[in-house]
């Protein structure tokens, strides 16, 4: 299974080098890939079909837990057959279609991870590299929506699908992770079996509600449905792929094998009923409404996928079935209908159902495969559409709570879906035509192939429909293991299920009726288009970027002096905090050590510094700032440290020089004016000043024994050969902080120089 | 008998210091201030120097002494020389009951002779 | 050899009596004191003394104690003055016209002046032949009588030793 | 001295930062000076200071005995403070050069680096 | 303390009184020559106080901070001297 | 700066500061001094020179170029500190040798060497402050 | 053994002095920048070597033992940054021969470069506190220089501000070392961290602390101390900004998992909780800055910023698994940052702009950039299988389990909004048109990219890392736990440094 998900990637990447060598044909010779992968598929069909399981590991990040676990069961291949089935169907297609594209290769590298992150993702029985694959979906499905990047429509529609699935990616990878957490592994099938243990850790309620989120988003259910509708700006061969049998569906996938973990624990079947049922009757009828071809398909998938959540919900026996079943139905049909879909924009130029009409003389082939995948969709018999349609209703009636609701929202959402296979299939080959820019003629062989071999399919496994049962009984086994067999076929005799499905039949017909006769009312409803969920995400992004903006006003305003003060109000907050355990040390001055020089000398640098503050002549302030190095000076050579005061006194008069060469170019001080701003600044300098008193109050009145200060005595003439012991320290026990200090020096030297010399006009001069 | 004359000395010379630095604060203009007071300061340093020379009766420590002494002599009056006339050229005013000004009169004439020299054109400033 | 010892005979005199005079234990420093001590006397003194010092020395001994005495004097007539009202003060500024040709005779000139409290030299003439003098006289305002004082004086006695 | 070079301290922590908060470039720079002599003396002041006694080893001895100023600290300040004239070289050098290119001695007029361009 | 201490602490005691005196004059002003100078005073100040205080503690080694003072003072006048001839005040 | 008294004043100190220099330099190992202050003190000199005469004329006169000081400062550094290396002993470890005493330098030993580099490093720096912010 | 730590600092170091010589020759200088870097990777690959091999190296340098003299410790952490720093090295050495103009490089440009990559190596090294001041000071200065030469109007307003918040930061990084003295009378990290147990007041040691929080948190520009950060990085050359935004924060980032795991890891719930709300508010308000922005240049400003908050989650969680995380964020943080700080020097050059409003089409034009960039941007914004993926999981993973909700929940919003800043980077300059208003501009502006192709040199490379840490992340995995795991028991680290008396 690696072998397989690999060389889907290593395709992907040799592409462009492929792409050289077959241009037009890539795409065929890329549907081998999946083909290849569906017959791989196909011989371990039996094994699977009989019970079996295929299981694969390979190491990844053993460290993390994450390993290329893979397991092969019903599920699975039921998956793994779509996936690839439908690839090799939509990669010949493509490979004729897209020829109107340019740079048609990127879309392939595109295709192609997808394809192979999709089978990663239903194979992967470790959550880690389920979620590898999960966001690579998205990732790749970004780039195929996005195909067509110039046009603004497309890059939203991208981003929108990207945002979407990738927030809720975020979601599940928390989810996913909590559950590990939980259940101490990273393998989904042990996972499945530790719901105790997990239970016990209290995150299964946390995890799964993220999962479900997680999935919700990337199946499209209400709230989160609208980047689906939107994403029909990709190429149709993309959204025959995306939105019919895979990416869509890994939502619910996950959904279906998280079931046997969930299923009956806290709010999972309420929700996702809940959210099911409103996501089904929504996309339902909105699809009626629409006149976009390829929007309907999209509602109509949204309403699909709310479905199969219900489905899921309810978590009976029989809806799992029905749900396993719905999954390989809407696959077959959808995807054919979406290709069709595309073949009618291909030949005719335009996807509005109000302009199509009398297509089926120009385009009997294309007309005869929508016609089958629309009956299925309605799930007119025999087609596999109403076997699955049978299943659905008796997993309501079956249903011990809420049925009569759940039945309705079922039956209503069937009359709606049976409209809008009418409307697909009808209006557009048999109703009335307005003006059309082009002549439709029929498509070529090579775009009808693939969506006729799907109707018939449709048609074969409506009949033959035992043929697929063991696999589908597998499958719906591993969503729920202790489940009565599945038996599928077209006939249970006359009951409940039946009578409703022909209702549905009957009146959804009543329906389409409506809605085809009646096209400008149907138009008028469109405005409420405008209340859509979609214009609350649009509404959030700009918001959120509103916000973002305003509080990066605000934040980072450019006014150092503001950066400055919240920095000092930081510490002083920090600071004060810790020292409000601290007393404040009581001043006592020593009056046998007092002199009054010291005092003086204090006040005068005080004074001094308290005249730089005030002054309104640069050089008196510089002036001032000298005297204050004079100060600090004499303050060294009071506490016995001459080379301090040396070098105070000759850095001191060194900076003043500087000053001078500098300042005579430069204004005088501006004097601004903000009284109640200045308060501010000064209360804050005082309480900064009072802080640092009062810290060096705090940390002097604790002893010190240096040991270090013990060392340097005994040893600087010893070891060191020198009697200055400072001058040791700085050229011998602690020489590297001298070179640092020399690489400083340096570079200042260098840097002022660069400064002040710095032009553009390549004259040089030397230093 | 040294340390009474070192002190002797080290207390004239801060009183120097002192009568300077009140000098500085009383005295009309900058020029007079100059001239009279930052010399003041020399001087009392010097002493106080030597009165640090003799307590210390230490040749390194009078040779430091001696140091400091020689080099606030070079530089002490150069120093003022040049602040003083940077002033001057500056246009710091002369107490008005300065009298006699022979530098103003030869920077008049000196002027008057460059105009007369300027009136060749492009020979201006450097 | 000149940059370093600038003058030889000064130089050994100078070497003898230190290493007679300071009593230092310590071997490096000692000769490193040595050096600058003779260096920082010679180069100076050098200028003074181009040739016939023997002769000369009793002239730059009365020109530091002439120089001396002018210094103590009028350091103490300005004190007074400075603690006293100042308004019999009378400053002026004169051009005080120099014998004095080398360089390192004006300075010398020029720094004696203004090491005197009481006189500063402002400034010298292009041709350097004027030494501008700010000068503060006391009551009564004599210009002529300044210039007399620095003439004789110090110019004097500091030409007789460099020529 | 030992008790008011706290106080002293924190007027020159507390000068160095309102200078700092005027709206001139020049009083920013020698803010940050003020600033560097206070952080000194902490230094200084928070190793603890002996006074009248330099770590000097006299001439007849190989060890410093009795008290004596801590050395370290010492050290430490030397190093610091040449790296911050190196720093505060630079960064005078900047204003002037900032003043130059920017013709404003204003920091409130100086925020164009952080604008949001959209 | 022996009288000659006490001798010395007076004379610390003046001349940081005359620091303060010059100090005003340095606020004062009024002209930037004047701040100059009583810059240049304070420096000489410090190092008579310096001095003294090498006297009060018996390490001569101080006395080497007050050389060196006694060299940069020149500088700094020098460079306040061209600052004035740039700005021509 | 034009000043005739200026100048000899300043032809007179020159000298007297780098002995000076020097001396702090060499002694700075027993004494206050060293490599930093004296370097400081030699750039002082030379500063004083540069203010009068302009930095043409001490580029000149004196040959200093303050790149070259502080490369070199900074490379006597370095290999003073590579120098123990040979002798196996830890980067930038003092070496002495004991029992030559050189007149006037005293005992020869690598922390001197540093103490030059750093002499040369500070004199370059504050030189080429001084040679950069000097304008005519 | 020792001398390995040595030879990593002598290269740069003799690189810098060397180019200081070759002054204003700039083929000579930019050879030695390229073999000193190079040689640098080689020595900082030995040097990991043998810490893998000793687990803790030791050069008392000056040959003085251990609180005496100043001590270079090199252990896992140290060697791996020391690594990434010379792989950034290299990397912007190729970048800057085509990026760096005649002038910049006559102004010392490579000198400086190869003194700042000295002062990243040394600080990644020292083992005391002092020394670190000091390395941090010669990183400043030297990022000063690179951040203003060429003196862009832009540049000297951007450099104002970086130098006053950081000479401020600076102070109280001196005066952290003072309190640090002051109560133990030593500066060797490993004996600070024995001889501050026996402090009498644990709550001295949170008001240390507080210090070394403003001084590194200003260098890490975690909130609200990062203004600093996006006011200047934007404005220097590519070159420059790169290193910047790879190294220089992750060096502040470095001393704050280093203080706060050895030196400061007495039980405190008020550090606890200081580093967890600046975790969670540094992610938060580096996304906004980014989301509000439109400039190329800016958003990875911002995004920067934000990730050194996932960074501070880590160490503020500070289980083995959260400092696994990271670790693991630094190495793939420095590598992706710096490379996307190059990718937009080359969408710049190739579209002349950092605006994303005038530019576009780079998608269309140069899709093997548009890959290289595909890889960095989504590696930053946490997509699998690329190294930020894993990072982000570990820290993500770490914080769950240790219960830290509202940080993972921050975590996960921030997660959103980096991928949206990034899209809207693709969006706007890879996948939209060039406007037709700026057409012109965009035009006269540019350069083909074919003109500058060692540009990519580096940001392949780069990518490649990428690459592989995300498809081979085990190796690096292995490597950061071990580290985390050495983090979490200093007595290895004091024991190394102090000898057996400890
Ligand atoms: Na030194
Ligand atoms: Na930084």
């Amino acid at each position: 299974m690696l072998t397989t998900i690999l060389i889907g990637f290593l395709l992907a990447v040799l592409l462009p080098w492929l792409y050289k060598f077959f241009k037009a044909n890539t795409g065929r010779f890329l549907a081998v890939f999946p083909a290849a992968a569906f017959v791989w598929f196909a011989t371990k069909h039996n094994q699977i079909a009989a019970g079996g399981i295929v299981k694969e590991a390979y190491n990844w990040m053993p460290g993390l837990g994450v390993s290329l676990d893979f397991k092969l069961d019903g599920l699975s291949l039921l998956f793994a057959f779509l996936i690839s089935g439908i690839g090799a169907i939509v990669l010949l297609y493509a490979g004729t279609y897209m020829k109107a594209y340019e740079k048609t290769d990127r879309f392939f590298v595109a295709l192609m991870i997808f394809m192979a992150s999709m089978l990663g993702l239903v194979l992967s029985d470790n959550i880690i590299s389920l979620f590898v694959f999960w966001e690579l979906t998205s990732f790749s499905s970004y780039f195929l929506i996005g195909f067509s990047h110039e046009k603004e429509e497309s890059r939203g529609a991208a981003l929108k699908a990207l945002l979407i699935t990738a927030g809720g990616g975020l979601a599940l990878l928390a989810g996913l992770i909590l559950l590990g957490i939980g259940g101490e592994t990273n393998t989904i099938s042990e996972l499945l079996m530790r719901g105790d243990q997990i239970a016990d850790s209290g995150f299964l309620h946390v995890a799964m509600m993220l999962i479900i989120v997680g999935c919700f988003t990337k199946s499209a259910q209400f709230p989160f449905h609208f980047w689906l509708p939107a994403a029909m700006a990709a190429p149709t061969p993309v959204s025959a792929y995306l939105h019919s049998a895979t990416m869509v569906k890994a939502g619910i996938y996950l959904l279906a094998r998280m079931s046997p973990l969930f299923n009956g624990t806290g709010n999972w079947n309420t929700t996702l009923l809940v959210v099911g049922g409103i996501t089904m009757l929504m996309g339902a009828s909105t699809a009626v409404i629409q006149s976009d071809l390829k929007k309907i398909l999209a509602y109509t998938t949204v309403s699909a996928l709310g479905l199969l959540t219900m489905l899921l919900g309810i978590g009976t026996e029989i809806a799992i079935q029905a749900a396993v079943v719905f999954i390989l139905a809407h696959a077959l049909y959808k995807g054919a209908l979406f290709l069709l879909a595309g073949i009618i924009d291909h030949q005719t130029g335009t996807r509005n159902i109000r302009k199509l009409g009398k297509l089926f003389k120009k385009m009997p082939y294309t007309g005869t495969a929508v016609i089958i995948a629309s009956l299925s969709m309605a799930g007119i018999p025999p087609l596999f559409g109403f076997i699955s349609k049978e299943l659905i209703y008796a997993s309501t009636i079956d249903m011990v709570i809420n049925s009569p609701l759940t039945t309705s929202a079922f039956f209503i959402a069937g009359v709606l879906i049976t409209a809008a296979a009418g409307i697909l299939s009808y209006k557009v080959f048999f109703g009335k035509r307005n003006k059309l820019e082009s002549q439709p003629t029929e498509a070529p062989f090579s775009l009808v192939a693939g969506p006729l071999l799907m109707a018939v399919i449709a048609v074969t496994l409506g009949i033959s429909s035992r043929f697929i049962s063991p696999l589908l009984n597998q499958a719906s086994l591993a969503v729920m293991p202790e489940n009565i067999e599945l038996q599928l076929s077209l006939w249970h005799g006359i009951n409940t299920e039946l009578i409703m499905s022909m209702a549905t039949i009957f009146i959804g017909y009543l329906t389409f009726l409506f809605i085809y006769l009646n096209p400008k009312f149907i138009a008028s409803i469109k405005v409420s288009d405008k209340i859509k969920t979609s214009s609350v995400y649009d509404r959030t992004i700009s918001t959120v970027v509103e916000i973002s903006k305003r509080v990066t006003i605000i934040i980072q305003n450019g006014n150092l002096r503001i950066y400055v003060f919240v920095l000092i109000a930081v510490f002083s907050l920090l600071s004060l905090w810790v020292l409000k355990d601290f007393s404040v040390p009581s001043i006592s001055i020593l009056w046998s050590d007092f002199r009054i020089y010291d005092i003086v000398i204090g006040l005068i640098m005080i004074a001094a510094c308290f005249y730089a503050v005030m002054a309104k002549s640069r050089l008196l302030a510089i002036a001032l700032l000298g005297v204050v190095g004079y100060g600090v000076a004499f303050i060294f050579i009071m506490f016995g440290a001459p080379d301090l005061a040396i070098t105070q006194i000759l850095i001191e008069t060194i900076t003043v020089v500087i000053f001078v060469l500098v300042l005579w170019k430069l204004p005088k001080f501006l004097i601004f004016t903000e009284s109640f701003i200045k308060f501010r600044y000064f209360m804050i300098s005082i309480v900064f000043g009072g802080l640092m008193t009062w810290i060096v109050m705090i940390v002097t009145q604790y002893p010190l024994e240096s040991h270090l200060k013990a060392y340097f005595a005994e040893n600087s003439y010893l070891l060191a050969k020198g009697k200055n012991v400072v001058n040791v320290i700085l050229v011998d026990f602690r020489s590297l902080d001298t070179l640092g200090e020399m690489v400083v020096l340096g570079i200042a030297a260098i840097g002022i120089y660069a400064l002040v010399k710095f032009n553009k006009t390549g004259k040089k001069e030397e230093l | 008998m040294t340390e009474i004359i070192s002190a002797i000395i080290i207390i004239v010379g801060v009183l120097f210091v002192v009568i300077g630095s009140v000098g500085l604060l009383r005295l009309p203009d900058f020029y007079i201030r100059i001239s009279a007071i930052t010399k003041a300061a020399t001087m009392g340093v010097a002493c106080i120097m030597i009165g640090v020379a003799l307590n210390f009766n230490e040749i390194s420590v009078a040779i430091k002494a001696f140091g400091v002494v020689l080099f606030l002599l070079i530089t002490s009056p150069i120093a003022a020389h040049i602040i003083g006339r940077a002033a001057y050229d500056g246009g710091v005013p002369l107490w008005k009951k300065t009298e006699i000004n022979e530098y103003e009169e030869y920077k008049k004439n000196k002027l008057k002779k460059e105009n007369n020299k300027d009136s060749q054109p492009n020979k201006k400033e450097e | 050899m000149k940059l370093l010892i600038p003058h030889i005979i000064l130089s050994i005199i100078l070497a003898v009596l230190f290493f007679n005079v300071a009593p230092y234990e310590g071997s490096a420093n000692r000769y490193i004191l040595a050096g600058i001590v003779i260096f920082s006397l010679t180069w100076p003194l050098s200028y003074f003394f181009s040739k016939d010092y023997f002769r000369k020395l009793p002239g730059l001994m009365g020109l530091i104690v002439f120089f001396t005495k002018e210094l103590i004097v009028a350091n103490f007539r300005v004190a007074y003055d400075v603690v006293t009202p100042i308004t019999y003060m009378r400053p002026c500024i004169v051009a005080l016209p120099l014998d004095a040709k080398t360089d390192f005779e004006i300075t010398v000139l020029a720094c004696m002046i203004s090491l005197t409290p009481g006189t500063l030299s402002l400034n010298l003439s292009d041709d350097k032949s004027l030494l501008f003098v700010h000068a503060i006289t006391f009551k009564k305002m004599d210009p002529e009588a300044i210039k007399r004082d620095l003439k004789e004086g110090f110019e004097k006695k500091l030409l007789k030793i460099t020529r | 001295m030992e008790d008011i070079l706290p106080f002293l301290i924190g007027c020159l922590y507390a000068g160095g930062i309102y200078l700092i908060f005027h709206r001139s470039f020049v009083k920013l720079i020698i803010g940050l000076i003020i600033l560097g002599y206070a952080s000194n003396l902490f230094l200084f002041t928070i190793s603890r200071i002996t006074r009248d006694a330099p770590p000097l080893i006299p001439d007849d001895a190989t060890q410093l005995t009795e008290t004596f100023a801590d050395p370290l600290p010492q050290a430490l300040i030397l190093t610091a403070i040449v790296i911050g004239f190196g720093l505060q070289a630079f960064a005078i050098v900047l204003i002037k050069v900032g003043f130059k290119t920017l013709k404003t001695d204003d920091l409130d007029k100086t925020t164009s680096t952080d604008r949001l361009d959209n | 303390m022996s009288w000659y201490d006490i001798v010395l602490m007076i004379a610390l005691i003046l001349l940081s009184f005359s620091i303060i005196l010059v100090f005003i004059r340095i606020v004062l002003g009024p002209t930037l020559p004047d701040r100059v100078i009583s810059f240049d005073l304070i420096g000489t100040i410090t190092i008579g106080m310096i001095a003294i205080y090498s006297i009060t503690t018996g390490v001569e080694s101080y006395m080497d901070a007050a050389i060196i003072l006694s060299l940069v003072m020149f500088l700094g006048a020098i460079a306040f001297a061209y600052y004035m001839k740039k700005k021509k005040l | 700066m034009n000043s005739t008294i200026l100048s000899m004043g300043i032809k007179l100190l020159v000298p007297l500061f780098v002995i000076f220099s020097l001396f702090l330099l060499f002694r700075g190992h027993n004494a206050p001094g060293g490599g930093f202050v004296g370097g400081l003190v030699f750039s002082i000199a030379f500063s004083l020179y540069t203010l009068n005469y302009g930095v043409k004329r001490t580029k000149e006169k004196y040959k200093i170029r303050p790149l070259k000081l502080i490369a070199w400062g900074l490379l006597m550094a370095v290999l003073s500190g590579l120098i123990p290396l040979f002798a196996g002993e830890s980067f930038l470890t003092g070496l002495w040798h004991d029992e030559i005493t050189i007149p006037v330098l005293g005992k020869p030993g690598t922390p001197i060497l540093f103490d030059i580099g750093v002499y040369l490093l500070v004199a370059g720096t504050i030189l080429s402050l001084i040679f950069t912010l000097w304008e005519e | 053994m020792e001398n390995h730590i040595l030879i990593v600092l002598l290269i740069p170091l003799l690189s810098g002095i060397f180019s200081l010589f070759a002054w204003g020759r700039k083929q000579l200088q930019q050879y030695i920048f390229l073999v000193g870097t190079f040689l640098l990777i080689v020595a900082a690959g030995f040097l990991l070597n043998s810490v893998l091999i000793h687990e803790v190296i030791v050069l008392q340098s000056a040959g003085w033992e251990a609180p005496f003299g100043i001590s270079l410790v090199a252990d896992l952490l140290s060697s791996i940054m020391v690594l990434l720093a010379a792989i950034i090295g290299i990397a912007v050495a190729i970048y800057s021969f085509s990026e760096v103009d005649e002038h910049r490089i006559q102004f010392g440009f490579y000198p400086l470069m190869n003194f700042l990559v000295f002062s990243v190596c040394g600080a990644f090294l020292t083992g005391d506190v002092f020394n670190l001041y000091v390395w941090f000071e010669m990183m400043l200065i030297s990022s000063f220089v690179l951040m203003v030469l060429g003196n862009g109007k832009s540049q000297v307003e951007a450099t104002i501000k970086y130098v006053t918040i950081n000479i401020v930061a600076s102070t109280f990084f001196l005066a952290g070392i003072g309190i640090l003295y002051g109560l133990t009378g030593t500066l060797n990290m490993a004996d600070l961290a024995v001889r501050l147990q026996s402090v009498p007041n644990s709550s001295l040691l949170d008001l240390a602390a507080i210090f070394f929080f403003i001084a590194f948190g200003v260098k890490a520009a975690v909130f609200p101390l990062f203004n600093w950060l996006p006011a200047s990085y934007h404005t220097p050359p590519i070159a420059v900004s790169s290193f910047f935004a790879g190294l220089l924060t992750k060096v502040g980032v470095y001393a704050f998992i280093r203080f706060f795991t050895m030196i400061f890891n007495h039980e405190s719930a008020f550090i606890d909780n200081l580093l967890l709300y600046t975790a969670a508010a540094t992610m938060f308000f580096g996304v906004l800055g980014a989301a509000a922005q439109m400039d190329f240049r800016k958003i990875l400003s911002f995004h920067i910023i934000s990730q050194i908050g996932y960074m501070i989650m880590g160490l503020a969680i500070g289980t083995k698994l959260a400092l696994t995380g990271a670790i693991f964020y630094i190495i793939h943080h420095i590598i992706v940052k710096s490379n996307l700080f190059l990718i937009a020097g080359i969408v710049k050059k190739s579209s002349g702009s950092f605006n994303l409003k005038k530019i576009g089409g780079v998608y269309g034009k140069y899709p093997f950039l548009a890959i290289l960039f595909i890889i960095s941007a989504f590696s930053l914004a946490g997509f699998p299988p690329l190294s930020g993926f894993w990072a982000k999981l570990i820290v993500i993973k770490a914080g769950l389990e240790s219960g830290d909700s509202f940080l993972v929940i921050v975590a996960l919003v921030v997660g959103f909004l980096t991928l949206y800043s990034m899209t809207k980077i693709w969006n706007e300059a890879f996948w939209k048109k060039v406007p037709e208003e700026y057409m012109e501009e965009s035009q006269t502006k540019s350069v083909p990219l074919s003109s500058i192709k060692p540009m990519i040199i580096p940001v392949v490379m780069l990518a490649g890392i990428t690459l592989f840490i995300g498809l081979f992340g085990e190796s690096v995995l292995n490597l950061a736990m071990m580290t985390a795991e050495q983090l979490l028991n200093p007595e290895i680290y004091i024991h190394a440094v102090l000898g057996n008396d400890s």
